[in-house]
């Protein structure tokens, strides 16, 4: 949507993946290993297509958001199409931020790992 | 046999699952706050484990040893059997298979409570030990069905090229420390600890307000059993009698081997519900994690909307009577 | 009178209530977390029903019989004069005047409660089936009210070209599914099963807590009560007075055919409460649903921050005081 | 904020719905008929620019978040703008996002009716 | 990420920020105080950069939303930059949505102020 | 000494407690959910107020006024201390020292009730008024420290030209009506009003319930305090010392204070207690907010994972026996 960045700002990338509970503490540690700084983990609850409801295992869903770079965001969406779309109730998609501090967003060895 | 029935039915337990279910069915959207359920559950739980264990102050060594053996060997035979007949009698996948079968090797706790309220109801209390036997229950059957379901699930990976996430030790691990264990095991040592005087002083909390949370916390599981009615149809008829006979064998099962190892009625009646009864607290994670192409409707369906209406409205007090039999 | 008014407030109830709206004036932060607030209703609820539903057996058809049907009168009749008053004295809006004329119509569970106490403190016990009641005029005020309400709306939307949304038969099932029906009516019910013996099982839980968990209930009532205090100069002198003299009206009618239906002083003080309360879990979704251009300031304001506390703190006596005038 | 799609995503439409509880079954009844293929609550808390603070009724706030096709998302947003905006406290907002899996965002039946 | 807005849509600045509970009331009134109208607040968790967890505060994150125009966002941007980053855990980021109703988001007084 | 050590480590209280360390310890993931955490606080502090309110009642203005006068000193003198020896002893920043020293100076409400149970257990127990102290202890220690960190921080902050955000007024308001305050103070003053006969009704819910309520949230302090024992390495040997001899210190202070305004063993033991105990409800947001560059871990692990345990495990029985020695 042809706006500009804010001033001091630069342009990251926000994933936000919806998934049952129990793959929260797998999921965090994968970002991690992705390369991505940090999360943020918010309950809820949805609804989708599958016929399998496995989130009527008690706790819903949870939604996870984490900025990460151009990079990660591509190994994380690879990672969570191979790994879980086939068995798992998992979505996520990608939207641009513009963030401050860009280094909080940046894990310098794992960047080119 | 029709009168303990009917006398069961009209208990506070039973009455009280009874309308959770109506509730549902008539499509109220009236639900218990999910912390009020946790914390039921803790409380139950932690009742549970903590008299269990001022009671173990009580028991000898010798008049355990025998109830704990059959009580581990119910641990491996249940799983084996629920396996057994899911895999070669009703053509499940081996992962469902595996995956429905870790639900009915475990046992649920709240069926063993419905079933210590009603022998002591009925005037045939259960042995002071028996929640010590209930943490030993818990994890083995989920442990061999999982490694059942792992082995066949690596195989069929190994053959389509694919390493997979989820490990087994890590799961196990959970199911070990989770809620049910934690609370179980950790109230019956505390409980052994503090003794008679100790939980004299708690007694007021943990154990005069127990039948009411009880009724409670049945409410709830009849509007989440009420829930799950609707997957009935999905399930297909196979796994709707699985679901009430298989704990009818696994009840026979518990109570006759309660009766070997020498427990009285109310024992080997409260023996023969957890052996007849199916996990939906540790087993459903632990199954999801480790073995994800397994369909959760078809084990949640089965233990919450099937099984555990059937002990709790049917099945406790048949067994009741298969153990009045055999004493 | 002066001195039942103080002994009142000096009680538990008030104070607790006093309590919460002095921690609102003085603008703390505190209040009960979320699930434990329903927690308290949940409970409140389920135990006026087992207690009403297990004393019911004791009750002849015959003795019901006339004070139900003036409870019904009492339904049909409230909202309907809140909403004259409110359309043709306080020039309200029709959507607001039917809005608030479904609060008034229905009824407050913790008032009546608040009553129960109050009866059974002052030595003048209500009727056993007074919990039965209670749930037959939950109801009828709220669909009444919605109704006109439904009708002025259809109405200017047909004028307006404009096609709404909300049906009124998905509100007024929420209603009749909804927390309150499903715990008082289902409790009533599950308490006349189970009988004597069954309530005498849980109510370690259900009875000896009720005066304390009530406490804490009504120390965020007073909360509440007390954050909307702000809004009662948005609400104007009209509303201020009607929600004061609108429950001393309701309440003296409903004392009045109390008397004639042959209740004692407690059931007489009782029914005028109920008549008297107004309901602000209930009917504030169904009106938003229904009625969504009424403002629920307006109601909201005058059900919790004046109604509900008048009640509380000066009505009861003063129902009762008429109640045994009457006798 | 022009940056690119990670690879094997497609350009979707966020929609955003921040609404009275009251609302939350009639809104998402509402979204699968507009085209919608699953949503995400979450509750919240918040304020916004209305003397009527209908939140005030007890249960605060719901978030809806639905991804869906361009066209579904301009048919919700013609929704929610006449059917809620006038009387309800209800606020939307539309975003860019980028998805793997692009089918389990669309409908086929409803987006061409 | 090059599409269009929808018909009758506005372009907008959506702001997260994302904080320990203890900043709540003074973020918002800020917010306010900077030109914003409204704001969502959602209960969360999350892990971070920081050796210091001060969110192990019991009540864990808070994350606020806040659609606002471009201007107050610049400043808000700023605002917690100045404010916030060195002593707090705080973060924020902003993206770009597209609004109905953008009347709802411009508090005229504050913009030019 | 030692069996009374030993009596107290195999009471509920400290049982409770380990066995959430252990489970913690045990890389469970089992917590209580944060509603019942916050519901158990506030029925504790909530009940804690009203019998201390009903039994104030009894106590004379005089009986009251040395006790009070010294629980006033000990809330000036225990955060001087605690910040002198942090920042000349410890070269602590003056942030550090002054955060630190704001959790000191105020008081834990749970190790207050748990030198309560101790004191009762041990056929000593406390005056009445003893509550009413605990709410004079909970905020001058927060304002001084917070006063003293104010100060410097304002010096450093104009020397770097930069504008702060958090005002202490605020800050002390939010302590002065937070949680604690409100059903404490609030409690006190309800209690009082509605004296025994009130006290009588709502006290098999406030009364019968409290230890066992009471052990269900030892569970949960154990295990917040062992997620923080792996903080214990990043805080340093001398803040492990300090946790565990400023209390010592503290204590014997509170004691002899005690001692000297004719309060009994019990009252000695727990006025000691108070005076050893760190705040980790009300100080914590208090000092986040005003001094924010006080590292958390810090205070917190200092608090919660040694001076809590410390005084739960041990402290409480060595302030005992010394006010018998005194006495
Ligand atoms: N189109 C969608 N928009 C937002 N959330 C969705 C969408 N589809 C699915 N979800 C979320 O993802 C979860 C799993 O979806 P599914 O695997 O399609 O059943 C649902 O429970 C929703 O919370
Ligand atoms: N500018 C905004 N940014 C984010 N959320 C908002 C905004 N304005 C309103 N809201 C949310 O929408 C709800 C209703 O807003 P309103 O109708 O303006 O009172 C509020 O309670 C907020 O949760
Ligand atoms: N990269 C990130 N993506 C999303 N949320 C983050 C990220 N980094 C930090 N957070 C959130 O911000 C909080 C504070 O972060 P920090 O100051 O880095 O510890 C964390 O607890 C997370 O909730
Ligand atoms: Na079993
Ligand atoms: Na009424
Ligand atoms: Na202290």
């Amino acid at each position: 949507m042809h706006t500009t960045l804010p001033m001091h700002t630069h342009p990251f990338k926000l994933v936000t993946i919806i998934a049952e509970p129990v793959l929260e503490s797998r999921l965090t540690m994968e970002l991690r290993q992705l390369g991505a700084t940090g999360w943020t983990v918010v309950e809820g609850r949805g609804e989708g297509s599958r016929g399998i409801h496995a989130a009527e295992i008690p706790g819903s869903n949870i939604r996870i958001d984490s900025v990460m770079t151009h990079d990660v965001a591509e190994r994380v969406v690879q990672h969570i199409a191979t790994h879980y779309f086939a068995e798992y109730e998992v979505i996520a998609y990608v939207s641009d931020v513009a963030v401050v501090r860009s280094e909080k967003y940046v894990t310098p060895p794992k960047k080119t790992g | 046999m029709l009168d303990t029935l009917q006398a069961n039915l009209l208990s506070p337990i039973p009455l009280a699952f009874t309308l959770g279910v109506l509730t549902r069915l008539m499509k109220s959207e009236f639900t218990l706050p999910p912390d009020l359920y946790a914390t039921l559950s803790i409380y139950l739980l932690l009742a549970l484990g903590l008299k269990g264990g001022a009671e173990l102050a009580h028991a000898t060594f010798a008049s355990i040893a025998k109830p704990a053996a059959v009580t581990l060997l119910l641990g491996c035979l249940t799983p084996l059997i629920a396996f057994g007949i899911l895999r070669w009698l009703g053509h499940f996948s081996s992962a469902d298979s595996a995956g429905i079968a870790a639900h009915y090797g475990s046992v649920s706790a709240v069926t063993f409570i419905a079933a210590q309220q009603f022998v002591q109801r009925v005037g045939a209390p259960m042995e002071g030990f028996m929640p010590t036997l209930l943490t030993l229950l818990e994890s083995p059957g989920i442990h061999i069905a999982l490694a059942i379901g792992a082995v066949q699930r690596t195989r069929a990976m190994r053959a389509a090229g694919v390493t997979t996430g989820g490990s087994i030790g890590k799961v196990l691990h959970e199911v070990l420390t989770g809620r049910t264990m934690v609370l179980l095991v950790g109230g019956l040592i505390v409980g052994y600890l503090m003794g008679e005087s100790g939980w004299k002083a708690v007694s007021p909390f943990f154990d005069s307000g127990f039948k009411g949370a009880l009724m409670l916390f049945l409410l709830e599981m009849g509007i989440v059993a009420g829930s799950r009615l609707g997957d009935l149809k999905k399930v297909g008829p196979f796994l709707l009698a699985f679901g009430i006979l298989v704990p009818l064998l696994h009840g026979a099962l518990g109570v006759a081997l309660g009766q070997w190892a020498g427990l009285s009625v109310g024992g080997c009646t409260v023996l023969g519900t957890m052996a007849a009864s199916a996990s939906y607290i540790a087993a459903p994670p632990a199954v999801r994690l480790t073995l994800p192409e397994a369909n959760p409707t078809f084990s949640l369906t089965a233990a919450l909307a099937i099984t555990f209406p059937f002990n709790i409205l049917a099945g406790i007090p048949i067994y009741y009577r298969f153990a009045q039999a055999l004493a």
